[in-house]
């Protein structure tokens, strides 16, 4: 079944402590090619039957309404992928 | 810190005199302190360990605390399991009934699961709130080094509290630990959070090495506990159902 | 670790360019002040302010930091107190929170604070944020935090915005003070249509330490350091104020400025251990939260409290969003930083306990003999003040009070109804409402365990937390507040709320000593909110008089209204008891078959 | 800066209960279009300079050490991503 992918990104002026404590860990593990890690939000939503506008409208409202905070949130993706793609 | 810090005392004449568990402190564990009490009321000694030292500074047993190390926010556990107090404890763990005897409690028991000490992981609960409550749990496997205290399918009453506590594994893996006795705690009276199989704690295969949730460690001393206990009626927070995990261990470490 | 101190390109507004530009147009009506009050600013320093200096004095003179409204009423709980009342008293009303002896050289400090208007915008992360911040007075304090509790009134219980802040608002209290192993020992859950849009978020929080720990938010010492250490500064509440145009990007345009701050609780435990630690080995002199109005509280308070002047290198500030303007550095409200004052000598020591928490710090000056508080940016003076003028001596204002004509009507419509024809049917409905039943729901969200030394909780009247393990010595903690009777009657109702915490924390057994309250009204320039507030305060300063037990400290949020109309007036007052040994505690209800039942009093 | 995408999502085979809220929930808003949901992580890394083929293999590494947990997560994508790209 072809599915929706929403993804959600905390605003860049907001803290984000999850990427902050992620970032953190790396260099402790070894790593030490990152000067940040922000931690976000995927959500694959599955369509039964086929991908038409109404169904990718209802797609945007539910990303900016019910996956996302705007307070504090980004929505930065609704897209259509294709089956075992990205 | 320079070495670990000795932070209770059993009296000198005593058996359990040399006899020491370390309770490890990572950054955001909040039950360490209470666990080093229950060490104490089980009437052991404990030393407080640092995270970060490379060094298990020769402790008998070691316990993982609950707490939120390194917040939780990527995943309970999953940071925490890098720190290099953990390389040490997972090399003592291993090597039979005899290796280094280690607890984890909630945040412990995922830091185990994240460090691949334990099988399966925990995810949120089904019901995606935190929860705390008084457990009540049936002691399956009363062989372990921390259980020998209890008897098989005793039952008990022990705080639980989390919010990612619902273990998970695949039916393969469940079927093992079922096979060979490894679900060492389960829920009874309600399954407050979906784990598979009504799953509270389980164990390797030495039973060296014991994960659970709930906190055996908020039910050690009467008029701090929870109300209920499964041995009968107790006063006001009389519940000291958890003080067998300590005695567990103490008991084993004397021989 | 020290600040990378590239020094950004602004149109930097310094103090000498303030003198040679006296005309210049500043924006202090966008940031908040009156006319007159601009007109003062002026008049305090012989000229006009830079747009440093206006930040300042702009949120330090808001009525959030300055109860400019309230002062003059708030007064009377330190002149109604006797000398007997104070017998127990360590530090009283003005510090970051009071510290009462409760013997045996124990002292405890305890304080409740609103988060109100955060939480209505953001339910999750502003009640989150109200706890965090009432956490970082008790530790500023030298006090080991070990209990929050949660006073909570909701608007009504069917009304479609009402899940959205319960939930959000319960998940945050609990994911905050859950995460800093804080036991949550109780509160208040009430629904009431008069909060739809003002929902009352009040936490309380509760340290323990020993006398000689206590550390006051005072910079002294001509030479010693000034330190700023914790997370790192953001424009977090700074909202999307166009905050003074002259200092503007020369080149690239400004980020945008988070309107709501989002919490770090593990950033706060670790800081907690990590103040603690410093406590320990006596390596700080004085110390003091960041909170509303950030550096420009910590720095002039410090000094202020303190014998002399303070000098502070802005660009020392180490940042997560490097777009920041001097004057927003000076505003912002980021959470879970910490400013401290220690001694040359401590320096190392000092540095060792942050690099062992890995918390990060920036030395930031020092404090001078001048009485004058000095920051500069990149070596440019952008304030020259008198620290008191900034944190003490805002304006105070007599706002006009009058009691409100339709009190009477209300007082006269009694109740009419006759006795209810099936009582049990009654009594049912009582008990299944929301106001009346079980709170389980709520509590069973927040843990009650941690530290292994809570006595009593839910469902008890007061929370009763154990201090010392050797002796049983312990405490007990009660909050209460009841708006629908301080809407009848505010004297009256204050009276009731403190005297019903009173009963809370007396009939588990301790011994009532010190209150403390977070006084919620709507807005002051309405004379009648006023004069709710004006009686509010007297009633609450009669029975404490009364009742000999000081108040210690609190906090007091304004304006919750929306479209004219105000919250009924609501005091919620916290009182605090000592056990000698908390094993003697008394919970309430029946447990046990057989017992006698007495009622007593009237 | 250079940003590398990390998304991890729970395996297939486990009980997802966030995503199990949301699709419940998406009905009640209204919102029919959809047979299931699924939420998982992104992470975003900020690369301090240059991506070498060492550095995403420090981000893939990252990946399967620490950012996901291989019990309950895959790790679906580790990519190089434009400024102001997805
Ligand atoms: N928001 C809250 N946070 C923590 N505890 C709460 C909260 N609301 C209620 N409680 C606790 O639940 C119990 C019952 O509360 P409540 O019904 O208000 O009691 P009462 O009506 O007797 O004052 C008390 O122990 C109280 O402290």
């Amino acid at each position: 079944m072809p599915r929706i992918v929403v993804d959600v990104m905390p605003k860049p002026e907001i803290l984000d402590p999850q990427g902050k404590a992620i970032a953190g860990a790396l260099p402790r593990i070894g790593l030490t090619g990152f000067a940040g890690v922000r931690q976000g939000k995927r959500f694959e939503l599955t369509v039964d039957g086929e991908v038409t506008a109404e169904v990718l409208e209802q797609a945007r409202h539910a990303a900016t309404t019910l996956l996302s905070n705007p307070v504090i949130e980004d929505v930065t993706r609704v897209e259509v992928i294709e089956e075992d793609g990205q | 810190m320079g070495g670990p810090q000795p932070v209770a005392s059993n009296n000198d004449d005593s058996p359990l005199n040399g006899v020491t568990v370390g309770v490890v402190t990572f950054p955001g564990s909040l039950d360490d302190r209470d666990a080093v009490r229950a060490v104490r009321l089980a009437g052991g000694s404990a030393v407080q360990l640092w995270h970060g030292d490379h060094d298990l500074h020769e402790v008998d047993a070691v316990i993982i605390p609950g707490g939120f190390s390194y917040g939780d926010y990527l995943r309970a556990g999953a940071i925490s399991r890098f720190a290099p107090l953990m390389e040490q404890i997972a090399r003592a763990a291993s090597g039979g009934p005899d290796a280094l005897p280690v607890l984890g409690i909630c945040n412990g028991f995922q830091v185990l699961t994240e460090a691949h000490l334990l099988p399966g992981s925990m995810i949120k609960n089904n019901h995606l709130h935190f929860i705390c409550r008084d457990q009540r749990l049936r002691v399956e496997n009363a062989e372990t080094s921390w259980t020998s205290a209890y008897a098989r399918d005793e039952e008990i009453v022990i705080p639980l509290k989390n919010q990612d506590g619902q273990f998970v594994a695949d039916n393969r893996t469940l079927d093992e630990l079922e096979g060979e006795g490894r679900v060492v705690f389960r829920y009874v009276d309600g399954n407050p959070n979906g784990s598979r199989r009504d799953i509270a704690g389980i164990s390797n295969i030495a039973g060296n090495v014991v994960g659970l949730m709930p906190h055996p460690e908020h039910a050690v001393e009467a008029g701090f506990g929870p109300d209920s206990s499964a041995r009968g009626e107790v006063g006001v927070r009389g519940g000291t159902d958890g003080l067998g995990i300590f005695t567990s261990v103490l008991k084993k470490l004397v021989g | 670790m020290t600040a990378e101190t590239t020094s950004r390109k602004f149109n930097i507004d310094t103090v000498a360019n303030a003198e040679a530009t006296p005309g210049q147009a500043l924006p202090w009506a966008e940031l908040g002040l009156k006319e007159n009050e601009y007109q003062r600013v002026e008049e305090i320093l012989g000229r006009r302010p830079t747009g440093a200096e206006l930040a300042m004095y702009s949120v330090m003179w808001s009525e959030h930091c300055s109860y400019k409204s309230s002062k003059v009423h708030l007064r009377q709980f330190g002149d109604k107190v006797t000398d007997a009342m104070k017998e127990h008293l360590l530090v009283g009303i003005g510090e970051n929170a009071g510290v009462v002896d409760i013997g045996d050289g124990w002292a405890v400090t305890f304080k409740v604070e609103s988060h109100n208007h955060p939480s209505f915008v953001e339910p999750y992360q502003g009640a989150a944020t109200g706890v965090g911040g009432i956490v970082r007075d008790i530790i500023s304090m030298g006090a080991r935090p070990v209990a929050v509790m949660d006073p909570l009134r909701f608007g009504a219980i069917d009304h479609p915005d009402t899940a959205r802040l319960v939930h959000g608002i319960v998940a945050g209290i609990g994911g905050y003070g859950n995460s800093l192993g804080l036991p949550n020992i109780g509160g208040e859950v009430v629904f009431d249509s008069v909060y739809q849009g003002n929902p009352l978020v009040n936490a309380l929080a509760v340290g323990v330490l020993r006398h000689e720990d206590i550390r006051l938010a005072n910079a002294s010492g001509a030479g010693n350091r000034v330190v700023l250490f914790g997370a790192r500064t953001g424009g977090d509440g700074i909202g999307g104020a166009s905050v003074l145009a002259s200092e503007s990007f020369d080149s690239s345009k400004p980020s945008k400025r988070p309107a709501v701050q989002v919490g770090d609780p593990f950033a706060e435990k670790v800081l907690i251990e990590c103040c603690l630690e410093l406590f320990k080995a006596s390596v700080v002199e004085g110390i003091q939260d960041l909170g509303a109005a950030g550096i420009s509280c910590a720095t002039s308070e410090l000094a202020s409290n303190g014998d002399g002047g303070m000098h502070v290198e802005l660009t020392n500030v180490l940042l997560r969003d490097p777009s920041l303007t001097p004057g927003e550095i000076l505003m912002s409200e980021s959470q879970e930083r910490m400013m401290a004052v220690v001694t040359p000598e401590n320096v190392g020591a000092f540095e060792a306990i942050m690099d062992r928490w890995a918390v990060e710090y920036s030395w930031l000056g020092e404090v001078t003999g001048t009485g004058r508080l000095i920051i500069e940016w990149d070596g440019e003076k952008i304030v020259d003040v008198d620290p008191r003028t900034v944190a003490h001596e805002g304006p105070v204002y007599e706002r006009p009070y009058s009691r409100p004509a339709w009190l009477d009507g209300v007082q006269a419509d009694a109740f009419a109804g006759g006795q209810p024809t099936d009582l049990r049917e009654a009594v049912l409905e009582l008990m299944a409402s929301p106001n009346m039943c079980s709170k389980d729901w709520v509590t069973d969200q927040y843990d009650r365990y941690v530290q292994g030394n809570t006595a009593l909780a839910m469902p008890d009247d007061a929370g009763v937390v154990r201090v010392d393990e050797e002796t049983g010595l312990g405490v007990a903690i009660s909050t209460d507040a009841n708006g629908r009777y301080s809407y009848l009657n505010p004297y009256e109702g204050a009276r009731l709320a403190l005297a019903e915490a009173y009963r809370n924390v007396a009939t588990s057994g301790a011994e009532p000593l010190a209150v403390t309250d977070c006084l919620n009204f709507g807005s002051p320039e309405d004379p009648e909110v006023m004069w709710q507030f004006a009686e509010t305060v007297r009633g609450l300063a009669d029975a404490c008089q009364e009742l000999g037990v000081p108040v210690t400290g609190g906090n007091v949020s304004l304006y919750n209204q929306t479209g004219g109309v105000a919250i009924h007036p609501t005091p919620v007052v916290g009182v605090l008891g000592v056990f000698d040994d908390v094993a003697r505690r008394t919970p309430s209800g029946w447990r046990e078959d057989g017992q006698a039942i007495y009622l007593l009093g009237t």
